[in-house]
């Protein structure tokens, strides 16, 4: 059962990948769509046993690698952490595919695109049920190759491509560091299976490497390297740059994978390592650090970005560093619980905000939008329950994984911790205000578009709507049925049975009240705020823009990051590229080694040549040349 | 006289050759018959001394003054046998050219008689007698078509330069004879003091004279020239036949009686056989002339064969000795391909004239490029081989410097060869050559092909018959 | 003593002088003869010192018979007047004549250097080599070697000297095309029915001739 | 003396050739013709599977030994094989019948002697595999020099005569003072024959020179840095059954040869030139992968990332570790498999187009979807994706060259980011994006025997990413005791 | 200085030699000079030869002389008849003009 779970969306992508073009469209929909579901169901068994009977179970599926001491195999290992994963994943996995089959009805590859979801889901869930390290940095691996796949779907786009292959090659830096990270694994233990590893942990916490000359704890290096590839999937600040891009694919993609699901593996990741993160303390600050920057710098930008999609994308940058910041100061756990609950809350707004742009035949500037809110009510009423879970409005599901961060930030008692905490709540705010423009702009004021009438946007049909509406069940309550579950308040928890590694119990002490009433509160107030700033008085932010103009253009242009990776990697390398070719290798090598050698020679045969001038009085002078020199030598000899 | 028989070869040739003149001059338009009854002899004179010498002990005869041994018995063969070849397949082109005379013929048998005299000498009279007695026939045999200027100004270099370095040899046998009291290769190797400089001078002398003769650098300045302007067939027969009667005495000269001065000579050698080696291997890659190519190859080539020279060791020889002999038998394959590159009666030697030749003659040029990859020397073809003889027998001496430059030449080299098979096998075709062939002609190629290609099957067989020469 | 070196020098001399005439003067012809002259001190110097057959084949040989040959060819091929200077020429570069002298200057002292340190070594004399006896002439005993010891280079020499005959002639020998000569027998046997034919001639077509 | 398999192997391809040889000018039927040299070939591949299946995995001694007197006293015709050659030897007959098979569009004239060519330079390329002795070594190692300046020469593009020359003479200049270290070798131990080498060990002061003089010789074969500048010369001018070739296979010999002979023969050298490998492999993954991200013809950027990519094995091979030779080994299948089939790919659209040009192509994937298809797995399993053999082998090495030098691991790691730009860069480049020259409209998808070779290729790619047990468990056993030996006998040079 | 002994003659020999050396290669007027510069070398040796003969008292070297001296009218037949061969195809036989064969 455990391995169909796995196996059902890959047999569902080569159905519909390889034979798509024989069963026709429709089918390969179906056919992938229930599959995927099936999936979902068999998780949702799995995760019931996990629950009630702590079912823990590590399946060999077969041997992959087996060199010498390295030993690898297929596997799937199914405890607490797994399951959740496996949970989520299918769950948004399955409800993407349905509402699929409505958004793409225009498009010509459909059982392509199908088959991209499915094996996507395929590679996410090979990286969560993964026993040991290599089968993670498949999954890993595969699914950013699925990323690149469904970013680039719509191939004839320039950009589109261009995103693509900037999603895999900025995710490759970060599996750059992972993959180091693996080998210094291998290096010191000798194995990369989870368990033998995670047990030899306290022998070699003390153990010093040597790296450029700096020394450095093993255990430290282990954990940065792999938060380089942690960052690089779920797009942390200095590599977040291909997630905003990534938006120029198909909106389902960006719900499934940019929201829910492969941004949330490296958080996944550390989790998972957290036996190791545990050890190092170094690691965990940088993760904190990082993760708190992410989270505010996202929010920044998405404060000014007037692209829907791209709003949601630095939202979601935003939130993947809230879970980093929760798992940097211990509370893996909590971690967790804000992946889970934004799995539904994100997946909800992408789909949603799918269903705008569908409406507006793909129109995404927020800019062009606006005062529709009659025209598409259901659109409006889930996207509003998205936005309320997404900032944290009491009661809905965002408002407990969030706030718990916080709170164990603050808890966590270090400076660190503290200005976690603070970065959080600004970072609450900033989340608010810029959700609440993203819906006023697009919803509500004057209706903006010039290339369509209003009367020509329309609501979703139901095949889409129905997925938002399980979407935004699971916003609205994920958070309140599951937080016993996932953070056990106030008793010892034993949800997590081992799979999340605690060297100290989290603390259970309680903030003081004023801080927990502190972010609800100010969440509450941003939505008169922006309704105030973004439909009332509008001139009040393009003053705002026109006074700290350095600073807007700042945001607006994503603080420069990609003007500067541009600059400092893409076209040095290039230019370097360029050198090392047409200087180096051509002038070079090639002409002080071969052309250069056979020119050389080339010219001592015309010199040979005119030496043989045909007189013979020179060659009887050549050949006394040569008998004095034979004389003359053995004199002097 | 006792043992006068071991010299019957030589006497059968020479009387031959008096009966040949005899048939020439009474019996009119006797070219024909004249030239099959040399070839007769020639190969009569290769079973003879096959018969009666390959068997014996080395004999010496006339006080010591000839020699009678496996190295010679074996030089004479390979001799006789090339200068049939030559003889057999040149018939045509030398009708074509209007010089199928009876001397030719003549002449060739005397050059071989001389050469068959400097292979067995073993006093510096006699090689020097025989060295010019085979001389004497090739100035005329350069000259041979005397109608063309080309022709005549071969002959006349080569006569030149010739007559100055067999001065030099000369004068080198005099100092010898000065400073040792004889002219005997035996008794010479008891005689001299190792101190003297005259007799280091002597060598140095006769050492000219005798590069001159395989045309070794700096003393092949001759050669391209002389090569060119001849008529093909005898510049067939100049690349080949008179180096191995040279090789021979180079061998006889330095190791029987001046082994013990090889501190002097040793280090001339290796220079003589660098300097053959590169300026050989470089000067060819101009050429555009195919005659004048070969003519440096052969120069590189006989830089080699001094590199196992230069050895001072009986593997050094024997690995000399058998490179000449693959050398000779793919120099016979890349002439006979010369000479079938004829149409309407007009013989083609210029590299450009290949151009394209594998569409035409896709059997020709097949056996063309079997040829040139093995004179580059690349395996598993029998040039190969040869060079691996030579550097084995060169590195095992230690002279590493010797094998790493040979080496490289040989990468040098590769690039000619290249080059024709570029023009043969790149370029766009010219129209076909004749076909109708001398059977003989395609004989001799297919032979020497089928030799080349297959000579890694049984590689032992030449080694086994070398390997009994034995000179120190 | 004195005498033999008065003789010497002088011979040598002229020998030395007449050596360097004739590869400098200008006239061929003059070269030829200063060879001649050269060979006769050389020839003069070997009876000296006691080989006379050698002087006087010599003399025989290159002034009967090898000079000869040269002013035959010099004036048959009137070339004996040359224009070029020995040092300079507007056709070709002469920039390796100093470098030339200089090398064989340098070659020319080595030869002294060597030559000069020979010795006469008693040790040398060995069983095999032919000594020079004082009862019979020169002459003599040359010949008592010359048919025995080295009869076979003797045969050597005749063969090459056939060949240098045959050489000369294939090179030089040639039969003239187009010279009429009288063919007697041709002459003699001629019969009527080949003089004249007789042919019927066609009215009004001509007469073509030579067809 | 039991059936001489390898002999057979060996000769086959060669009694294939020399049969078109003959039948040459009889039939101007180009299918017959092919089939008889794709029948030679088949049947050479179903005989070296058919010894994989002999092949004894458990023991690491060489098998199917054939010794014979070859040169009385000095040099013995001796082949067999161990788990390190025989997956050349298998591959080599694999891609084989696949160029056969390609040549339908590329070579349009002379095919019987392009046949001949490539089979025997199949022969030569076998013989390579299976030799026992330095010097039959040698000459099957030169002697494939031959054939393949021909193929390149004859059907090759534009600049052939310039790519056809430096090809030889770079690949000869670098072998002669190979040629010189065999001899020395001869002559300081009186045997060539690998096996008693192996048991008699050259003395420590020899072996620095030596190791030198074959490192000159692999390391243009391999090719590294800075000697590599031929291949892609050769590559884009050779035809594409020509590439396939050299990329697929000439270029392992000279892997194969580092391990056979560089480790095997040279211990205490190795151990000291271990740092110039690393440094020039480095050099070459890093250089090379800049170069080919700036290349405009398909054709030199999938050469240098060849380059790249033997960076890689010469890397692993030199960390002398079991993971470290095992993913070399790996890596060189998996990249004979991956480049010939890309090679092959760019023969598809040039065959259409007569053109290499990147910028000639792009969008054609709605035209050609089943080329796109297969050109998409060969381009992942080029920039190494798990789940191709292009990862397991990569993997290793890195794996193996982090324990024994964390900064080489590092800068190759880097290599495989810069490799992922530069493949799919190519890829949306001529796939992807819009279909902006007309002329592309007319191509054609791929036909039957294009299909069926890029299947064949793609599945063992694949296979192999997910399972690579059936090669591991070949060299398993051979390169643990090969690395034993290693260890042994450097650690009692010490 | 009156003592003439054998060192005089092979000096002789040596100045004769060396102007016949110099006499091939730096002789710009006529084949025939160059020719006569080969019978000077000769020359030369046989000064040599016969005066190492008369001094070791050894015959050896006037038979070799002898046949040196055949040997020499040999070549100067044979070199004259080529140079009468040539003469009749170029129309000179000027050294400097004897170069069509080159390179």
């Amino acid at each position: 059962m455990e391995i169909s779970i796995i196996a059902l969306p890959l047999i569902a992508s080569i159905i519909s990948g390889f034979f798509g073009k024989f069963i026709g469209d429709r089918n390969s929909e179906i056919v992938t769509s229930l599959l995927v579901s099936i999936s979902a169901f068999l998780s949702a068994i799995v995760f019931y046993e996990v629950i009630f009977n702590q079912y823990e179970e590590n399946i060999k599926i077969a041997t992959w690698i087996n060199s010498g001491s390295l030993e690898v195999n297929w596997s799937m290992k199914i405890d607490a952490l797994s399951s959740v994963m496996l949970v989520v994943v299918t769950f948004v996995s399955a409800l993407v595919h349905i509402y699929s089959i409505g958004y793409m009805s225009h498009d010509p590859h459909k059982p392509r695109f199908m088959a991209y979801l499915s094996l996507f889901t395929f590679a996410m869930l090979m990286l969560v049920t993964a026993d040991n390290f290599i089968q993670l940095f498949f999954g890993w691996e595969g699914v950013g190759l699925c990323s690149y796949f469904l970013i680039g779907f719509w191939f004839k786009k320039e950009t589109a491509n261009a995103a693509a292959i900037k999603a895999f090659v900025v995710n490759r830096v970060g599996d750059f560091g992972f993959a180091l990270g693996i080998f210094l694994i291998f290096y010191l233990f000798g194995t990369v299976n989870y368990t033998e590893v995670f047990n030899q942990i306290p022998n070699v916490i003390d153990e010093e490497l040597n790296f450029l000359g700096i020394q450095i704890n093993t255990i430290d290096l282990i954990c940065i390297l792999l938060f380089i590839g942690a960052m690089g999937k779920s797009a942390q600040i200095f590599l977040h740059t291909w997630l905003p891009d990534a938006m120029e694919g198909p909106t389902p993609v960006s719900a499934l994978i940019h929201a829910a699901t492969m941004v949330t593996a490296g958080v996944f990741l550390v989790v998972r390592c957290s036996p190791i993160y545990e050890y190092s303390e170094l690691a965990l600050n940088i993760v904190t650090v990082v993760g708190m920057s992410t989270a505010f710098f996202a929010a920044s930008v998405a404060l000014v970005q007037t692209d829907i999609k791209k709003i949601i994308a630095y939202s979601t940058c935003s939130q993947l560093g809230y879970m980093f910041f929760a798992a940097g100061v211990g509370a893996y756990n909590v971690a967790m619980f804000h992946l889970f609950t934004h799995a539904f809350f994100k997946a909800l707004l992408f789909l949603g905000s799918g269903s705008v742009i569908h409406a507006f035949k793909d129109e995404q500037n927020i800019n062009n939008m606006g005062g529709v809110w009659r025209k598409l009510p259901y659109t409006y009423t889930l996207m509003i329950i998205g936005t309320l879970a997404l900032t944290g409005f009491p009661l809905l599901s965002g408002f407990y994984s969030k706030d718990a961060i916080i709170e164990f930030a603050y808890l966590s008692g270090s400076t660190t911790g503290y200005y976690a905490a603070g970065i959080g709540i600004i970072t609450a705010f900033l989340t608010s205000i810029y959700s609440w423009r993203l819906m006023f702009k697009t919803f509500h004021g004057q209706y903006n578009n010039k290339e369509i009438k209003i009367e020509e946007t329309h609501e979703s049909p139901l095949v889409m709507l129905i997925p938002l509406i399980i979407l935004s069940i699971g916003a609205i309550f994920a958070g309140f049925l599951f937080k016993d579950l996932f953070i056990g308040y106030g008793g010892i928890n034993n949800f997590w049975n081992g799979s999340i590694f605690f060297l100290e119990p989290l603390s259970s002490d309680h903030p003081p009240l004023w801080f927990l009433i502190l972010t609800p509160t100010l969440v509450i107030l941003s939505i008169p705020l922006a309704y105030y700033l973004f439909v009332k008085n509008k001139n009040f932010p393009t003053q705002l823009v026109n006074i700290n103009k350095p600073l807007y253009e700042f945001l607006l242009n994503k603080w420069y990051f990609d003007e500067i990776y541009d600059t400092l990697f893409v076209k040095s390398s290039k230019r370097l590229g360029l050198f090392l070719w047409k200087f180096f290798d051509i002038k070079v090598i090639d002409g002080f080694g071969p052309d250069g050698i056979s020119g050389i020679i080339k010219k001592f045969s015309i010199k040979a040549n005119k030496f043989q001038s045909g007189y013979i009085y020179q060659y009887a002078f050549v050949m006394l040349l040569g008998f004095s020199a034979f004389l003359t030598f053995l004199i002097v000899k | 006289m006792n043992n006068i028989e071991l010299i019957f070869s030589e006497i059968f040739i020479s009387l031959s050759i008096m009966f040949l003149l005899i048939l020439g001059v009474f019996k009119k338009d006797s070219s024909k018959i004249i030239h099959n009854i040399s070839l007769l002899v020639l190969l009569i004179t290769a079973v003879i001394t096959f018969n009666e010498t390959l068997s014996i002990n080395p004999t010496t005869l006339f006080n010591e003054s000839i020699i009678i041994d496996y190295l010679s018995s074996f030089m004479k063969i390979i001799t006789l046998l090339a200068a049939f070849v030559v003889l057999l397949i040149s018939s045509n082109y030398l009708r074509s050219f209007k010089i199928f005379k009876i001397e030719y013929p003549i002449l060739i048998l005397s050059s071989v008689l001389g050469m068959m005299i400097m292979i067995s000498s073993n006093d510096l009279i006699v090689f020097y007698m025989g060295l010019e007695l085979q001389s004497l026939a090739l100035y005329v045999l350069a000259t041979f078509n005397r109608d063309q200027l080309k022709s005549s100004e071969a002959g006349l270099k080569y006569f030149v330069l010739s007559a100055l370095s067999s001065g030099l040899l000369l004068y080198g046998c005099s100092l010898i004879y000065g400073f040792t009291g004889s002219t005997n290769f035996n008794v010479i190797s008891t005689q001299f003091n190792t101190n003297e400089y005259a007799i280091t001078f002597g060598i140095v002398f006769i050492l000219v004279g005798l590069a001159f003769k395989i045309s070794a650098v700096p003393f092949h300045m001759w050669a391209p020239d002389v090569y060119e302007g001849s008529p093909t067939s005898v510049t067939l027969f100049f690349t080949m036949v008179p180096k191995i009667a040279a090789l021979t005495v180079f061998i006889r000269f330095l190791y029987v009686p001046f082994l013990n001065l090889i501190d002097q000579w040793q280090m001339i050698l290796v220079f003589l056989s660098i300097a053959s080696m590169l300026f050989g291997a470089i000067a060819a890659i101009g050429q555009k002339n195919l005659k004048r190519l070969i003519a440096y190859s052969s120069i590189s080539h006989i830089g080699y064969a001094l590199a196992g020279l230069a050895t001072g060791s009986n593997e050094g020889i024997q690995s000399s000795v058998i490179y000449m002999t693959i050398y000779i038998i793919m120099n016979l394959g890349f002439f006979s391909c010369l000479l079938m590159m004829k149409r309407n009666n007009i013989y083609y030697e210029q590299i450009d004239d290949l151009s394209g030749l594998s569409k035409n003659h896709p059997l020709l040029s097949i056996s063309l490029l079997i040829i040139l990859f093995s004179l580059a020397g690349i395996p598993p073809l029998a040039g190969f081989f040869a060079k691996f003889y030579i550097f084995k027998s060169v590195i095992e001496q230690s002279m590493y410097f010797l094998a790493i430059v040979g080496l490289l030449s040989t990468v040098v080299a590769a690039f000619y060869y290249l080059r024709i098979i570029k023009i043969m096998y790149f370029d766009e075709e010219k129209d076909s050559y004749d076909k109708d062939h001398n059977l003989w002609l395609k004989l001799s190629l297919t032979v020497s092909t089928i030799l080349i290609l297959t000579y890694f099957i049984f590689p032992s067989e030449l080694i086994d018959v070398v390997s009994k020469i034995n000179i120190i | 003593m004195v005498a033999h070196a008065i003789f010497f020098y002088v011979f040598s001399i002229i020998a030395i002088i007449s050596a360097i005439m004739v590869t400098v003067s200008k006239n061929t012809v003059h070269s030829v003869f200063f060879l001649i002259l050269d060979f006769i001190s050389i020839s003069c110097l070997f009876i000296m010192i006691g080989a006379e057959f050698l002087g006087m084949i010599m003399l025989i040989v290159y002034v009967g018979a090898v000079a000869v040959l040269f002013l035959f060819v010099v004036m048959m091929l009137n070339v004996a007047q040359q224009k070029n200077q020995w040092f300079n020429s507007e056709l070709t570069p002469s920039s390796h004549i100093p470098v030339g002298l200089i090398i064989s200057t340098i070659i020319f002292f080595e030869l002294i250097i060597v030559v000069g340190g020979w010795k006469y070594k008693p040790e040398l004399s060995n069983p095999n080599t032919t000594q020079i006896s004082n009862e019979v002439s020169n002459t003599h005993s040359l010949g008592q070697v010359l048919y025995t010891d080295y009869i076979h280079i003797f045969q050597i020499s005749g063969m090459i000297l056939l060949i240098a005959m045959i050489g000369a002639i294939v090179l030089t020998f040639r039969r003239r095309e187009g010279v009429k000569t009288q063919s007697y027998l041709k002459q003699i046997s001629r019969e009527k029915s080949e003089g004249i034919e007789v042919l019927e001639v066609p009215s009004n077509k001509g007469v073509k001739i030579d067809d | 003396m039991n059936f001489p398999i390898l002999s057979s192997l060996i000769l086959l391809p060669s009694i294939g050739a020399l049969f078109l040889f003959f039948t040459r000018s009889k039939s101007e039927n180009k299918i017959t013709v092919k089939y008889v040299a794709l029948f030679t070939s088949l049947v050479n591949f179903f005989l070296s599977i058919y010894l994989w299946f002999l092949f004894d995995q458990t023991t690491s001694a060489f098998q199917f030994v054939e010794d014979r007197v070859w040169i009385e006293g000095l040099i013995n015709y001796k082949v067999g094989i161990d788990g390190i050659s025989i997956l050349f030897i298998i591959l080599t007959t694999f891609i084989t019948p696949l160029c056969i098979i390609s040549v339908n569009n590329s070579v349009t004239k002379r095919l019987n002697e392009f046949l001949i060519a490539i089979l025997v330079m199949e022969t030569f390329m076998i013989g390579v595999f299976c030799s026992l002795d330095l010097v039959v070594f040698y000459l099957f190692f030169e002697a494939g020099l031959i054939p393949m300046f021909l193929i390149i020469g004859i059907w090759g593009g534009a600049r052939r005569v310039y790519s056809a020359f430096k090809f030889f003479l770079f690949t000869l200049l670098g072998s002669v003072l190979m040629l010189v270290a065999i001899i020395s070798i001869y002559w300081i131990t009186g045997t060539t024959d690998v096996v008693q080498l192996y048991e008699i060990g050259i003395d420590t002061k020899y072996q620095n020179l030596l190791w030198l003089a074959f490192f000159s010789s692999f390391a243009v074969k391999t090719p590294m840095w800075p000697v590599h500048t031929w291949l892609p010369d050769a590559h884009v001018e050779a035809p594409t059954a020509g590439s396939v070739l050299l990329a697929a296979i000439l270029l392992k010999m000279a892997g194969y040869g580092f391990i056979r002979f560089s480790l095997g023969l040279f211990p205490s050298a190795s151990e000291v030139f271990t740092p110039l490998i690393y440094t020039l492999s480095v050099i070459a993954i890093i250089f090379t992968s800049l170069i080919a991200l700036m290349q405009e013809d398909m054709k030199k950027l999938i050469a240098y990332s060849s380059v790249a990519h033997m960076g890689f094995v010469t890397l692993g091979i030199f960390t002398i570790q079991q993971q470290g030779i095992e993913g070399s080994i790996i890596q060189m299948i998996s990249h004979g498999l991956v480049s010939a089939a890309l090679f092959l790919c760019v023969g598809v659209v040039y065959d259409r187009m007569h053109s290499r040009l990147i910028a000639t192509y792009g969008g054609i994937v709605t035209i050609l979807p089943k080329y796109a298809i297969l050109f998409m797995v060969f381009t992942l399993a080029a920039l190494g994706l798990p789940g191709t053999s292009g990862f397991v082998g990569e993997f290793l090495i890195l794996m193996a060259a982090f324990k024994d030098n964390f900064l080489v691991a590092v800068l190759a790691s880097l290599g495989v980011i810069i490799g992922a730009a530069y493949m799919l860069w190519l890829y949306k480049r001529v796939i992807f994006g819009k279909l902006i020259n007309s002329e592309l409209k007319k191509m054609i998808d791929l036909n039957k025997s294009e299909a069926f070779t890029l299947t064949c290729l793609a599945i063992p790619t694949l296979y192999f990413g997910f399972y690579p047990e059936p090669l591991i468990n070949t060299i398993e056993v051979s390169i643990s005791d090969f690395i034993d030996t290693y260890n042994f006998s450097v650690a009692s040079k010490k | 200085m009156t003592d003439i002994g054998l060192g005089h003659y092979l000096t002789l020999g040596a100045v004769i030699f060396s102007i016949g050396v110099i006499g091939i290669f730096l002789n710009r007027k006529n084949i025939i000079v160059i020719l006569m510069s080969i019978e000077l070398i000769l020359l030369a040796v046989n000064i040599n030869l016969v005066s190492f003969s008369i001094y070791l008292g050894d015959l050896t070297g006037q038979v070799f002389t002898l046949f040196i001296l055949t040997v020499a009218a040999a070549e100067a037949a044979i070199g004259l008849a080529i140079i009468v061969v040539y003469y009749r195809n170029a129309g000179t036989i000027r050294v400097e003009e004897i170069d069509k064969l080159k390179g």
